[in-house]
């Protein structure tokens, strides 16, 4: 592997040939597209295998609870919204434990950018189902197989407004980064759902699993700025897998739908000294 | 003592009692008179029996009082609930409702409604009993006019005419009742403030350079957050509802990760739901300040009523063990500086604090003299001068001697700031190693020994006394009130009165309480402070009242227990 | 003390470390010897450094150990970590890697991975190091040959050869090796059960007719799950995986509510965010069963580690105050006993019952002799004879002596059930009355005195001695093995354990405590159990024993602080 | 007002006025038209204005915690399906604070039926914007307007794979509770979100508003079974409200897909005492 200045001196503790490892190369390789040093760079996470990403990252980090990822991010950007900010989640932790903030985020259009590394299974707490594990699927404790049909986060957000939502493919780190650079650069909420293997629990979507499935979108002429399309493409089902930007439309973000944040971010403001004397007279 | 009445108006939700509260403080003010109010209503829009108590004085008052020398009437039910709290020489004013078998010396019964009506509109109704009030306790109809105007003037015209006239033909008809006490309402030169406990907490906030308060609807915690909106115009504030109290909770030490000083503001159910996200502020070692605003439960419980029944869940709330300030100031004027105190303390300490309020703290107003004052609270101890991290390297969780490190934010300078709730290095690295868990846990309970020196013990009348009333957080203004009393009556009591509540130093603790026979007096029904005070010193207390029904302590009913415990 | 001895297996997580284990503990229970291991593992899948420790006697053992008479290191890192834990004579044998700087007299080097390639796949390089020690220990072949069978069978002639030959080249070498001791693996009847806390647990539930387990996956909690799930064909069972912690606590109230017994397990995070359910349940009066797997914390903390530090937190949870019933078992026997206690107890007073484990407790397994049993614990409380209520109206919330009401459940008779979370009549009706809410304040709290009664004491040794080891939960068995080494050096020490947590009866306590020297040992570094005692009882401790740093506590520890603290 | 069987003597705390009596009223009329007795009822509410709901009727009552109802209600149909379950909750409760639970609930296709009282709005905390409020809709803590988009529950609970779903509009009590009878005989996870004006806070989307908005589908032709159909639907704005049932479609509820809930009510099993001693023998 070449060396990149994102690297860090951490016991890598993933699985030798998780699907993580392509992600967490992907990444690397679009900060470096996106010139943005370690210092510039903030990564949130909650708890799984996918939170402990910004553990192998030199970067700014925020490693919180399971399932809260996105609200720590939100109270970041909006305490400072010069702050580039990434969150990387699995499935579990975003869909399940952590859903409600999911739809939140998109809502408020908050300008941070979301990976879900979505191996459709919780891999951390050794193999339980999680909400995209397909129906049906035997698990340690589901020994009949699973009885909720699966989440669909991307449909879930298109029809709740978000405004980027993609789909990636650890299995191919170069497209997936420029999706990820592509999501970076928007302004406003982006997702991108990562397929990812995981090879210790998820004996049905394998990697070939996967890499039987999955094509580009880009290169079947899809125009991302169509809402009737995308949702057409987020209700494929399993034997088709589209990657790439589902759909794209500007929006505004968060921290310009507020008065006090279109000035300046709240954290570089001065403290209002004699307003607030002012105010305390009149108490 | 001064002169000192108290007024009870009642009727349903929605009449816009209030309303009539509001004005009577507010004339009670500009005049440098003393109040002290209380509103009491149900877990509903409209209808049902709410009340506003107002005590008058021209002293300061430091308890609310439940001993009526005016009782206001609007419905049927206020008169039936509570003709029997009226005070020798009391009077009571009833809607006229046609029906005259409650007349007496005492009762009067005005057509408020139709004297609205006569005015122009039914809704006027709260204004014509305002004027009756304003008119019986001495003020000029200058005084409530200048009260309307304000209060009317941007509703237009036709409003302000009508609530005019409504005003005048309640004033005349107060002028012609018979009452035993009047104010003095020419005098102006004060410098006093009216405040509820909620913009007291909002305030303090301020103060302390609070900017961020996302926050999740749940009474009695709205309140603060919708006094800080007042001021959301003016200053750098961002008052986010969260989708949940999770989320509030996160988004807060997302924000003070960040750089920007946070608060969110709950009630129990809220609280419960955030005791994850503290203990996540408590490993990262991240500020943030929570307003707990106690309501009776368990559960849903009764939310729109008062309760001091989350004393231990505070101290104890979320899985392992953790160093956290917990205060439980008394007033509106200790909430604004409580909340200064646990901003100025967590960013120091780089701990969570957490403030314990009540629905009769957050709802009730009263009068204190004004010295909210702007100190150094607010100012930052966040490292902005960061030049020696170009040389060696930062390290997030440092060993130090007092167990606090550097903290910087990401995206401040040339090195990275790495925060998690996993245990970690002191780079801020996860790891499993027993040595550094050992050393972490140290450091961070390395902070305690100076935390507590920054508490204030608790505060005591006199250390000498034959029995000290015993209470935490906003029953202070009945013990208080209560002590006085009894010591008037030649009852030698003392009280002592927890502001600070944790970390406290056992060992000044035992010091002050050793020997003492302490009665403790608190709103809930296993005695917490009492067995808090066990817990710390191994002091035993001799009695408690305890109160656990939803309403306020008052003076009235601590005085009504002492005197039963000593076998009056 | 009979013959006893210690084995650490250590190498990388997947490696299969635990099937050694397993195997280890099947040949010895067979032969009717005891065991006593622990798993130490990491928060990953793959890698790292595992270990699992087994210690072997022919008498019952109380604790685990940590002296190794055998160290078998699979990597370097396990060679590194645990070489100073040899006991004098102990052996080590160490994966052959080519480099024998390490060979000594009492190392071996054995190629456990080129063994199993030769009988024809590196996976089978566990069951090689199962042969090496088996034969150490002095089984038969027979003996092995019989358990790989029973656990390759399965898997198909192909794995089940591999696994034999991988045995029987590992057998061959450990008959070589010279150790000094050996046991005796011809006995075989018996009557003992070998269990780790987890299945404890889960036992404990199906035998108190307890139907539905809805959780959220979190360590250690989720192993009671799992071993509940291997009996879900044969029993009315539903094991349902929640949305959330929220979710689980409230799918078990309703499902109680409706009249399936039901039980949660979570750990110390998603405890928190059940403990507004737990105000539920006890708001409204319905049993309910959690077990709080406790890990180190705050926050995320060491997943998978142990800790005894939830204990003031589970005591207190939830806003407002309610009766509950806590218990903290010492061993997979105590678990299951404790587990139908919980169940019984909540189901009789219809309050929450929380049972606090830890991942020791859960993942350790010892052996014990068998007296699991099915008592009354599953007999319903629920009204089936509801014919009185044809004539008269059913309160579910009526108002008794016990603070006990009827309960029946919904849809079951000509009757309406109603429960809410808000304060109630007795007909189930939210109501804000104060003299109601007093009335249902005391009726739930009626229940604490018969609570009280249906708790034990802490058991002791001897009332007499010169200090009492006190503790708490699962280190009650290295409390009571330091104890008897402390006592055989001469040393006269007791112990005082408590399983029983809450409530108990305050007086009956101090009884025991009283004038005794306590020193109290636990998981935590605050001293919970210290400040519970001097909560209840106003008795301080004298000197305490705390370990925090997410191992469990182990005799020689004790031992070791004891004489620190004498001074030794 | 004519009695019903369901009348119960409580002081209804609404305030006068309210939607939520009109519900309350189609309510009656489903459960009449069903006949279903009062004591074969339950009905299972979060807290908030509709969270009080079964407080006004006779019925069994599971009155539970802010956003948990449909978590008490699915334990309550795990533990004895025979029982008819409705569960009455606000679009804050259910939308907001319980997000998580409705997505599970519908993935679960939980038999139970529910009904959201959405008035667009926080009501007894005195109104606050909820999921729902309009972009923009000005509270008293929401100075400036909300900044967050709408939530779409209908359009959410579609692409997540509900089986049935209507909406309602307390102005036509009539419709309502023909609505309410077809979800409740429906098998599976049914939901009704019902248009309520809220008199005392919601200020924007007053009775008026949906009088002028709301449309019956039925009277349009729509088909319900049609799927694209209600796609479309669910994506109308708020000039068009569409009333009535907008998609249906058989499926398998939860207790059909357990094998042990498929033999008998999970509390009707006997305690199986001779098969747990032989399990206990073998520890
Ligand atoms: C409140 C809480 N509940 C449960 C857990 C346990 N837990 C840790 S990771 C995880 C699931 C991880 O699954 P996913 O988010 O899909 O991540 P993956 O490991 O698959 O990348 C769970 C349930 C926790 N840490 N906190
Ligand atoms: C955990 C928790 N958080 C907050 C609250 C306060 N609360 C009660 S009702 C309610 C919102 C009600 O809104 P909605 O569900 O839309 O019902 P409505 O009153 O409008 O019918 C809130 C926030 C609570 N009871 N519990
Ligand atoms: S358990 Fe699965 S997701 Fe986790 S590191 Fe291993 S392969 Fe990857
Ligand atoms: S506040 Fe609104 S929703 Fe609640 S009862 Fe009043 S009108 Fe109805
Ligand atoms: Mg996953
Ligand atoms: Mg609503």
């Amino acid at each position: 592997m070449t060396k990149t200045k994102y690297d860090i001196d951490n016991e890598n503790q993933w699985c030798p040939g998780c699907g993580n490892f392509s992600i967490l190369k992907a990444m690397k390789q679009a900060f470096t597209k996106l010139k943005l040093d370690p210092d510039n760079l903030l990564i949130v996470s909650g708890i799984g295998q996918a939170g402990k990403t910004p553990n192998y990252l030199a970067c700014n980090m925020l490693h919180g609870l399971h399932g809260r990822a996105l609200c720590l991010a939100t109270g970041a950007k909006i305490a400072n919204h010069n702050l580039n900010i990434v969150v990387t989640t699995g499935d579990g932790d975003c869909y399940g434990e952590g859903q409600n903030h999911f739809t939140a985020a998109i809502r408020r259009n908050i300008d941070i950018t979301l990976f879900v590394f979505n191996n459709q299974i919780y891999g951390l707490t050794k193999g339980q189902a999680s909400p995209t594990s397909a129906f049906g699927m035997k698990t340690k404790i589901q020994q009949n197989g699973t009885v909720s049909s699966s989440f669909n986060p991307l449909a879930t957000a298109l029809v709740n407004g978000a405004g980027f939502i993609a789909r990636g493919f650890s299995g191919n780190i170069e497209k997936l980064s420029s999706t990820m650079v592509d999501a970076m650069k928007y302004k406003g909420f982006s997702m991108i759902d990562i397929c990812q293997p995981c090879i210790s629990f998820n004996k049905l979507n394998t990697y070939s699993w996967y890499k039987e499935r999955v094509f580009d979108l880009e290169n079947n002429g899809h125009d991302n700025s169509d809402y009737k399309k995308a949702l057409e493409i987020v209700h494929q089902n399993e034997e088709k897998i589209p990657t790439g930007i589902i759909y794209k439309k500007p929006g505004i973000p968060f921290h310009e739908r507020l008065p006090v944040l279109r000035k300046q971010p709240l954290s570089s403001y001065v403290f209002p000294e004699s307003e607030l004397k002012n105010i305390l007279g009149r108490a | 003592m001064g002169n000192d009445i108290t007024i009870l108006i009642g009727g349903a939700a929605g009449y816009g009692i209030q309303t009539i509260g509001n004005l009577l403080s507010k004339a009670c003010h500009n005049a440098g008179l003393f109040i002290f109010s209380v509103d009491d209503f149900e877990s509903r829009v409209r209808g049902g029996h709410n009340f506003h108590v107002i005590r008058i004085s021209n002293e300061l008052l430091s308890g609310p009082s439940l001993k009526l020398d005016i009782l206001v009437a609007i419905d049927e039910k206020t008169y039936l609930n509570h003709k029997d709290e009226l005070a020798p020489n009391g009077i009571i004013l009833c809607n006229d409702t046609g029906d005259d078998t409650k007349m007496s010396n005492t009762t009067s019964h005005i057509p408020f409604e139709q004297l609205a009506r006569d005015a122009g509109g039914k809704i006027a109704s709260n204004t014509v009993a305002a004027g009756v009030i304003l008119a019986i306790l001495g003020a000029s109809f200058k005084d409530l006019e200048k009260l309307l105007q304000a209060q009317f003037e941007k509703k237009g015209k036709k409003i302000l005419a009508l609530n005019l006239m409504a005003g005048k033909s309640g004033y005349d008809i107060g002028k012609t009742i018979q009452f035993y006490r009047s104010f003095d309402f020419n005098k102006s030169n004060h410098s006093n403030v009216v405040m509820s406990g909620a913009k007291a907490a909002a305030l303090g906030a301020l103060a302390s350079d609070c900017r961020f308060f996302p926050f999740y609807p749940m009474s009695p915690g709205t309140g603060v957050i919708v006094n800080a909106s007042a001021f959301a115009e003016q200053f750098p504030l961002v008052i986010e509802q969260a989708e949940d109290e999770i989320a509030a909770i996160n988004m807060a030490v997302g924000a003070s990760f960040a750089g920007v000083r946070s608060m969110s503001v709950t009630s129990g159910g809220g609280f419960c739901l955030m005791t994850e996200g503290l203990g996540l502020a408590a490993m990262a070692e991240i500020p943030v300040v929570i307003i707990n605003a106690q309501r009776p439960g368990p559960a849903t419980g009764l939310a729109t009523r008062t309760a001091q029944s989350d004393l231990l869940f505070t101290i104890n709330a979320s899985q392992d063990e953790f160093p956290r300030f917990v205060f439980a100031p008394g007033s509106p004027k200790d909430t604004y500086n409580a909340v200064k105190k646990a901003f100025h303390l967590s960013e120091k300490y780089q701990v969570p604090s957490i403030v314990l309020m009540d629905q009769f703290l957050i709802d009730s107003t009263r009068t204190e003299p004004d010295d909210l004052k702007i100190g150094s609270e607010h100012e930052s101890f966040l490292l902005s001068d960061t030049k020696m991290y170009q040389d060696e390297p930062y390290l997030r969780y440092k060993i130090s001697d007092s167990g606090v490190s550097p903290r910087c934010t990401p995206c401040s300078g040339p090195f990275l700031v790495r925060s998690t709730g996993n245990e970690h290095t002191p780079e801020g690295l996860t790891s499993e190693d027993p040595e550094n868990r050992n050393m972490m846990v140290e450091k961070r309970f390395k902070k305690v020994k100076h935390m507590k020196k920054e508490m204030k013990m608790p505060s005591l009348l006199c250390t000498e006394a034959s029995f000290f009333l015993t209470g935490w957080g906003s029953s202070k203004g009945s013990i208080i009130e209560a002590c006085l009393t009894l010591r008037e009556q030649g009852i030698d009591a003392s009280w002592i009165i927890f502001e600070d509540i944790w970390p406290l130093d056992e060992y000044k603790l035992k010091k002050i309480l050793r020997n003492k026979k302490l009665v403790i007096v608190e709103g809930n029904a296993t005695c917490q402070l009492g067995s808090l005070i066990r817990q710390l010193t191994g002091i035993d207390y001799a009695f408690s009242i305890l109160k656990y029904d939803g309403r306020p302590i008052y003076p009235e009913y601590i005085i009504e227990k002492v005197q039963q415990i000593m076998g009056h």
